[in-house]
């Protein structure tokens, strides 16, 4: 009974404790952002109340069994209890839980505000990455829409409204340092709002399970200065520069046309005679949409944030960065020499291996044909070097 | 009445029946292997027959008794033949039939069976009879009746879809009347003879049944009939004129309000938007891109009007381009309908995609798919 | 109709009469071998076959988790694969709800219930049987999926659209649905079955509030199962006419709501939550005055905090949904009920601890496990209070601080509750000893290996781990004290220890079954109507039906106050029974066994196997279910004295099974 | 369906159980009669579940016929006073049967199966009447949940019928007149149960407009 002490207290303890942690990138008691706060101003209270409560009845427990042990005493009284002390001992935790009902009522309508919001994001979720656009937003400088997907970009400070939706299963939007989480349900638009109050990575994860690759559906959203932000914005809005003729990244173009462009947009590409590539994911896959791959460079990762497109140290380098200097850094990119070569080629070579999917050619048939998620494509390995010297271009 | 003989092809015969069945519902529903076990169950079903009806070829003292036996045990024989020839038919022709082979079948092997133990149960064949009755007849008694009672319904059905909505209500009246009627005659007067029952029951009976058949030759009246072939209800017709089905009865209240994106109205002859979380009215909406939104449309105008959809073109074949349209109903004022729209392209691919309202020129909704 | 023969311990050797046999129809009569058990009714046979039953997919489930725990060992596990994980976890928790935790206590309520209420069967024995070979067939059926192209992979609350034929075109959830629906027809079975025994055949001064606590329980739980299975029913028959045929219930782009399901799942799965605990209660609630040798305190409180919340239970499913976008007027709502229900939660703790409380102690293993429940659930109720404050909660959601939360209600309350039912009940149902030392090593290593396996994971909730990951990444662990790859080490680790805790109760099984101490006639000094029969109990229960004037009937009649009013004992338990054995009844009847529930049973797995493959197999169990059907209606329950060879005359007790 | 029709059977085959029907119970009530009690309770969560779904969807009509579209008022109308009218005979048969009587009984029970089997015929004319105005079972969420609405009370009158002809087999065979007065009650209560749960849906998807 003792080591049940012992485990009850550590408990107790380590759960306290938990809130004190570093490091921890998804840590629910590290509020970064106002809507985070109110979360955790709440819930810090109540469960300091549900640890004492929990030490009261394990120290009783424990007192009762040592105190009451049978050392040969008559048999004790039967009696059948005491409704005075029942009666009280109904009413002081219901009295306790009226009170956090309180401000748990007052909570959830502070966090289901929406009247003052400052910026919409639309948010999709599919299976297994997120996609972000920014609706035309003339006060930000987004003045075409934009397309994003790996990393949400925001800017601190400014209250803004993720409209969640998905296009195939449900999915649940999670940021911990933000806010708590929402799920992207299809055919539903649900709001959510975030704020952060300092530039940095924030680190979250899909946490409704959404299939086969649930565990590798994660995401980033990005906070950036607000002057930072309307660079971002621009860098996005920046047209298409095809690459330079005769060069490896030009032949790498025409490999992306014909081996990726049939899913992935890069927006205003064009074919010889001018027109638009438009690529039609819907025929392909079941979601009906593969990442936008404009300014695929700009991002830091990709494959659904499972991956990072920076090396190790480039990587380590812009998560680390104080905030003053973050901005710059991640507005830099992607150059080659912080390329991670590796997974981005890995990826190229036979993404299912990298990231379970539903790829397999046998099991289509209940799905029309259809893929869920990037299938092999049997590139050569010459293929994959103008590729990658290609994606290199698209800043 | 099973001989060792009889037994042995008896049981080959279920064995081949059984991997026929599993083999056409499991491994393969490919004609040429389901037939070959087909028809190997089929003979060995007729060696059964022949020998149980030979009695092994035997005449000892079995065949005494079995000569007495004969004319009860000979029927289920035949109907579990019968059941085969529906079944073997049934293959060929619809499930339907082949269904009704494998109930016949059962039905026949499981009387076959029974009937064998009662006639073993004892030397008194009276009592053997009694003891296949009491068994059975809770069983047959049921099924007969459901058999009876499935005639009447699919009858009773025949004639109401063949004659006019109103004349069927009548139909209805008038047989429940009957058979009620029929009930408290029966009741009131216990003594009624035996024949007059008989007699108004079949009558009934087979009222309804030739009725039945009647309604089945003549088929489904003619709105019926028309409504299946032209897709009453289903071709839209997006003018801004009405049109005679499609715009029949539109619906008053829309439930699905939690799940739209954005809502279209018209006040006071003008054409505005409101998106789900944004403030304020909106010139253009944004939809995503392959992902089935709901819009919502809700006429505040006095007059009747639809809103339509212009999603770009698609190819229906080489060149040959068709616009894409989707419209709602004709709907009055206060009333709302909701469009589903599932936009695969971007529209940053042609031209522009659009909300529109007959009649109301020179307005529009931009619908922006990025 | 069916001719009985007498037991051959009759010494009247009559053979037979052949003129009256029918053949393969007859009822089945043996009293030994493996045909008294597959064609019992009686309701102590089924209730040992439902707990063995229960006890193997125990196996099974924890088997899932282990595998589990050690691909979670470490970072990038390659010990299952994303498909075959999703399976695993979907299984091990379908399997530990649907096929170990709720056919355990329905096997112990099957078992006890009628010995507690002084009866001598349930009220329809024979629906008694069908319900566990339903049980048994539907558990077998959902298992089947694994060697079938892959079990169910879409979690066990299935959430639409993911278990669409579209994102699961496996058979695999086609198993579980229909596999689901075989065992609710045992469920709702059951729970007709028993709360028909528990109103109905009560022995004569047994009131309501006379009734033994577990009874109680029990009671409520019927209840719950009652109307919680039919709502999971219309969602396993929309989901399964999508996925069979063509229907677009949870289809979004014909306009669906995928919400739907999550109402209608867990509008029964809340309730569930408490068909799994309340059992539990009902144990320990037994189990615990036993050993204090006092009445339960606050009994009457105990009774209604059970009933409140199975009654409260149903206003708070939306809880599991906080995070699905319902607005804030229903999730502060739902928030505020939630809470509503820790307080007669609270109050069980609460009573517990005063039965404790100036009692005299023993501290059997039974007794170690009882107490071992109301620290442990009070830990994961309290827990519990966290997330039921709605913005919290949808921080700690999706994360291994809820796999903790009711991990530790689940395992710290449920199943200790029912090892503490194991060690207490076994004497009366095997007549030996389980052996105390080593149910102590079973209880401790139980204790350390759950508090390690279950313990860590609220640091790893907290620190923003997601369940349902097939891996856990490096890059997401943070460093340190708290980093997620320690914490999922020392979870795994604790696993194992908890494994062979529950091996050594296994091990304990068979060293009991081969050499365990022969149980004395009362070896805790009971206090309810179960113990006042023999170990194990005669097939008729009791000889003569008790009458009841107290609660605790069996503690009144052995003590009694003395002039000074303290409890002394007067009769010894072998007294006791030695009086009602004497008043032995004349004629008792007791239902005779039967083919027909089998029969019936069979046909169901049947059915669903050509729902999935093809419908004329359907067909086939069809008929075998009307045959099965029919069979049953034409035949009595209980053999009537002429179908005894010879005619039953004596006034003997007529054991057919 | 072939699942209700299992449970269905079960539940109410158990009618033998207690064997003696004079058993002494706690709460007076019979075994059987209060099994059969729980069991509708239960079949209410049923349809609850049920007409929830149709209710939610009933809107939901995508390219197919909306609801006013195809029903055909009067016609149920009929059909459900027909069916209701089988509920006045079950009374009937069931005080026959309490009275000894079994051929009235007999006949009463066959007028109840008569007039049910008479109501399932105007449902297959309905469904079949929908199906050729372009309302297929997977058309639209609105028709899929109404044909599983209606479609499980179908079969649950149809398991009825088959019970009530299951009765009059039953009662052939058996010697004592009377003798199965519980079960003619017990097939009656879950007759009632079935007309009531029909007066709803009637009145829901029919009445109310949508």
């Amino acid at each position: 009974m003792r080591r049940m002490l012992t485990v009850g207290v550590g408990l107790s303890t380590s759960l306290v404790l938990a809130g004190c942690a570093t490091n921890a990138p998804q840590d629910t008691f590290q509020p970064k952002g106002p809507n985070a706060q109110m979360i955790d101003d709440l819930q810090k209270p109540v469960f300091a109340v549900a640890g004492i409560i929990g030490v009261i009845v394990t120290v009783a427990v424990l007192y009762a069994i040592y105190k009451f042990r049978d050392r040969g005493q008559p048999i004790p009284e039967q009696t059948h209890g005491k409704p005075a002390l029942e009666i009280t001992l109904t009413i002081i935790p219901a009295l306790i839980l009226t009170v956090v009902g309180v401000f748990t009522f007052r909570t959830v309508f502070d966090l289901a505000k929406t009247s003052d919001t400052e910026m919409i994001i639309n948010v999709t979720g599919q299976q297994w990455w997120w996609e972000y656009d920014y609706p035309v937003q003339n006060e930000y400088g987004i003045t075409q829409p934009i397309i994003t997907s790996g990393q949400l970009v925001i800017p601190v400070g400014t209250k803004v409204m993720l409209r969640q939706t998905s296009r195939d299963v449900i999915h649940s939007y999670w940021i911990p340092a933000l806010n708590g989480k929402r799920d992207a349900v299809p055919g539903r638009v649900h709001l959510n709002r975030i704020e952060a109050d300092e530039p940095g990575i924030y680190a979250g994860q899909c946490t409704e399970f959404c299939g086969l690759s649930h565990a590798n559906m994660r995401m980033e959203a990005v906070a950036l200065s607000k002057a930072d932000f309307a660079k971002w914005v621009a860098g996005q809005l920046k047209p298409y520069t095809p690459p330079a003729e005769n060069t490896l990244a030009k032949e790498g173009e025409a490999v992306f046309v014909n081996q990726c462009a049939r899913c992935h947009q890069v927006n205003g590409m064009k074919r010889a005679d001018g027109t638009a590539i438009i690529a039609a994911p819907d025929e392909s896959v079941v979601s009906g949409a593969a990442p936008n791959l404009s300014h695929l460079m700009s991002r830091n990762t990709f494959a659904g944030a499972m991956f990072d497109l920076l090396n190790t140290s480039c990587r380590k380098d812009v998560w680390d960065a104080d905030s003053e200097s973050f901005g710059a850094k991640y507005l830099q990119g992607v150059s080659e020499d912080c390329l991670n070569q590796s997974d981005l080629r890995g990826w190229l070579r036979n993404a299912p291996e990298m990231k379970p999917m539903y790829v397999n050619p046998e099991l289509l048939s209940s799905t029309g044909g259809k893929y869920r998620g990037m299938p092999y494509l049997g590139l050569t390995e010459s293929d994959i070097e103008k590729l990658v010297a290609y994606l290199l271009t698209l800043k | 009445m099973f001989s060792t003989g009889s037994k042995y092809f008896f049981g080959i015969t279920l064995f081949g029946a059984l991997s026929f069945a599993v083999y056409m519902l499991l491994i393969d529903e490919s004609a040429i292997g389901a037939t070959a076990l087909l028809g190997a169950v089929a003979a060995t079903a007729l060696l059964t027959t022949l020998v149980l009806s030979t009695r092994d070829g035997e005449a000892g003292e079995a065949g005494v008794a079995a000569t007495e036996d004969t004319p009860t045990s000979s029927m289920w024989p035949l109907i579990t033949a019968a059941g085969f020839v529906i079944l073997l038919a049934g293959t060929i022709t619809t499930t339907a039939v082949f269904l009704l082979g494998v109930v016949v079948l059962l039905a026949s092997l499981f009387e076959w069976t029974v009937l064998g133990w009662s006639e073993r149960a004892s030397s008194d064949k009276a009592y053997n009879a009694s003891l296949r009755k009491r068994l059975l007849h809770p069983i047959e008694f049921p099924v007969i009746s459901a058999v009876g009672l499935g005639v009447i319904i699919v009858a009773f059905s025949r004639i109401t879809l063949a004659i006019s909505k109103d004349a069927g209500a009548i139909a209805f009246i008038v047989i429940g009347l009957a058979v009620l009627g029929a009930g408290v005659l029966f009741s009131l007067r216990p003594n009624l003879k035996r024949g007059i029952v008989i007699g108004i029951s079949t009558v009934g009976a087979l009222g309804i049944v030739s009725a039945g058949i009647a309604g089945a030759g003549a088929g489904v009246r003619d709105e019926l009939a028309e409504a299946r072939s032209e897709g009453h209800y289903t071709h839209q017709d997006c003018g801004a004129e009405k049109s005679k089905y499609f715009d029949k009865l539109p619906l008053e209240v829309v439930s699905s309000t939690a799940s739209v994106i954005a809502t279209v109205e018209i006040v006071n002859g003008k054409l505005t938007a409101r998106a789900q979380g944004i403030p304020g009215d909106q010139e253009s909406i944004t939809i995503p891109r392959s992902n089935p939104s709901s819009v919502m449309f809700v006429n505040k105008d006095q007059e009747e009007h639809r809103l339509v959809a212009n999603l770009g073109t698609k190819v229906i074949s080489g060149d040959v381009k068709e616009d894409v349209v989707l419209c709602t109903q004709m709907i009055a004022d206060g009333a709302e309908q909701v469009l589903i729209l599932n936009i695969p392209k971007p529209s940053m691919a042609g031209k522009p995609y659009t909300l529109t309202v007959p009649g109301l020129a020179g307005q529009s909704i931009e619908v922006i798919v990025p | 109709m069916a001719i009985i023969e007498r037991p051959p311990s009759t010494e009247v050797a009559t053979p037979a009469t052949p003129s009256s046999s029918l053949g393969a129809l007859k009822r089945p009569v043996s009293t030994t071998g493996w045909k008294s058990w597959v064609f019992t009714v009686d309701h102590k046979k089924l209730g040992i076959m439902y707990s063995a039953t229960a006890l193997f997919f125990f196996i099974v489930g924890g088997l899932e988790a282990v595998l589990i725990r050690l691909q979670l060992a470490a970072p990038n596990g390659k010990v299952l694969n994303a498909d075959l994980y999703n399976q695993m976890f979907t299984m091990h928790a379908t399997t530990m709800v649907f096929l170990f935790v709720m056919p355990m206590a329905a096997g112990l309520a099957n078992y006890f219930i009628p010995l507690q209420i002084g009866a001598r069967d349930v009220a329809f024995p024979r629906i008694n049987a069908f319900g566990f070979w339903a049980f048994l067939f539907g558990g077998i059926f959902i298992n089947l999926s694994w060697f079938m192209g892959g079990a169910a992979d879409g979690g066990w609350f299935m959430y639409a659209p993911n278990s669409g034929p579209v994102f699961s075109p496996s058979h695999g959830i086609d198993f579980w649905t229909l596999g689901l629906q075989i065992t609710g027809i045992a469920s709702l079975t059951g729970a007709v079955n028993l709360i028909t025994t528990v109103l109905n055949m009560r022995a004569p001064g047994m009131k309501l509030m006379r009734m033994p606590i577990f009874t109680w329980m029990q009671l409520v739980v019927q209840f719950l199962l009652l109307f919680a299975v039919p709502v999971i029913t219309v969602a396993l028959f929309l989901l399964s006419f999508q996925r069979n045929f063509g229907a677009t219930f949870f289809d979004v782009a014909s306009g669906a709501d995928p919400l739907l399901w999550q109402h209608l799942f867990w509008i029964f799965g809340h309730p569930e939550v408490y068909i799994l605990i309340l059992p539990s209660f009902g144990v320990i609630s037994e189990v615990l005055p036993v050993f204090s040798r006092k009445p339960l305190f606050g009994y009457p409180f105990v009774v209604f905090s059970g009933a409140a919340i199975g009654f409260v239970g149903w206003g708070v499913w939306a809880h599991h949904m906080f995070a699905s976008g319902l607005g804030p007027v229903s999730v502060a709502v739902f928030s505020v009920a939630t809470m509503a229900i820790a307080v007669p939660t609270g109050v069980k703790v609460v009573n517990w601890t005063m039965t404790l409380w100036g009692g005299k102690l023993e501290f059997t293993v039974a007794m170690k496990f009882a107490i071992g429940l109301i620290v442990l659930f009070t830990i994961g109720g309290l827990s519990g209070v966290t997330h039921s404050v709605a913005p919290s909660d949808t921080q700690q959601t999706d994360t291994y601080y809820i796999v903790a939360h009711f991990h530790y209600v689940l395992f710290g309350g449920a199943i200790f509750g029912l090892f503490s039912g194991f060690y207490y009940w076994w004497p009366k149902v095997f007549g030996k000893l389980l052996n105390e030392k080593l149910g102590t090593w079973n209880f401790w290593l139980m204790v350390i290996g759950m508090n390690m396996t279950f313990g860590p994971m609220h640091i790893l909730g907290l620190q923003g781990q997601p369940r349902r990951m097939y891996v856990w990444t490096e890059q997401r662990a943070g460093e340190g004290f708290f980093n997620l790859g320690f914490w999922n080490t020392f979870a795994s680790i604790g696993s194992l220890i908890l494994t062979v805790g529950v091996l050594l109760f296994l091990i304990n099984i068979v060293i009991t079954a081969r050499n365990g101490k022969i149980a004395p006639l009362d070896p805790w000094n009971a206090r309810s109507l179960e113990w006042m029969t023999s170990n194990p109990p005669k097939e008729h229960n009791f000889d003569s039906i008790p009458t009841v004037s107290h609660l605790d009937e069996f503690f009144h009649r052995k003590y009694q106050e003395d002039a000074n009013g303290q409890m002394v004992q007067v009769k010894t338990a072998e007294q006791v029974l030695k009086e009602l054995e004497d008043n032995a009844d004349a004629h008792i009847h007791m239902p005779s066994p039967s083919y027909w529930p089998i029969i019936i049973a069979l046909g169901l797995p049947v059915i669903a196997f050509g729902m999935i493959y093809s419908i004329p197999i359907s067909i086939v169990g069809g008929v075998i279910v009307l045959f099965g059907v029919y069979g049953w209606a034409i035949e009595p329950s209980t053999a009537p004295d002429d179908d005894f060879d010879p005619p039953t005359t004596t006034k003997d007790v007529v054991h057919v099974g | 369906m072939w699942f209700t029709l299992a449970e269905h059977a079960v539940i109410t085959a158990g009618e033998h159980d207690t064997g003696h029907g004079d058993h002494h119970t706690s709460t007076g009530l019979s075994n059987n009669k209060l099994g059969m009690w729980l069991f509708l309770g239960s079949e209410c969560l049923l349809f609850g579940g049920l007409i929830s779904t149709y209710m939610l969807y009933r809107g939901r009509v995508g390219e197919g016929p909306r609801p006013s579209q195809v029903f055909d008022i009067p016609f149920t109308s009929v059909s459900s006073f027909v069916l209701l009218m089988s509920s006045l005979t079950m009374v009937l048969a069931v005080s026959a049967a309490h009275k000894g009587d079994d051929r009235n009984t007999n006949l009463w029970v066959t007028i109840t199966a008569l007039l049910g089997a008479t109501f399932v015929g105007g449902q297959v004319y309905e469904f079949t009447a929908f199906y050729n105005e372009g309302m297929g079972f997977t058309t639209s969420l609105f028709s899929s949940s109404f044909y599983v609405l209606t479609g499980f009370h179908g079969v649950h009158v149809t398991v009825g019928i088959i019970m009530l002809m299951s009765i009059v087999g039953i009662m052939k065979r058996s010697k004592t007149p009377g003798s199965k007065a519980e079960t003619v009650e017990m097939i009656g209560l879950y007759w009632h149960f079935v007309d009531v749960v029909w007066i709803i849906i009637f009145t829901l998807i029919y009445l109310v407009p949508a």
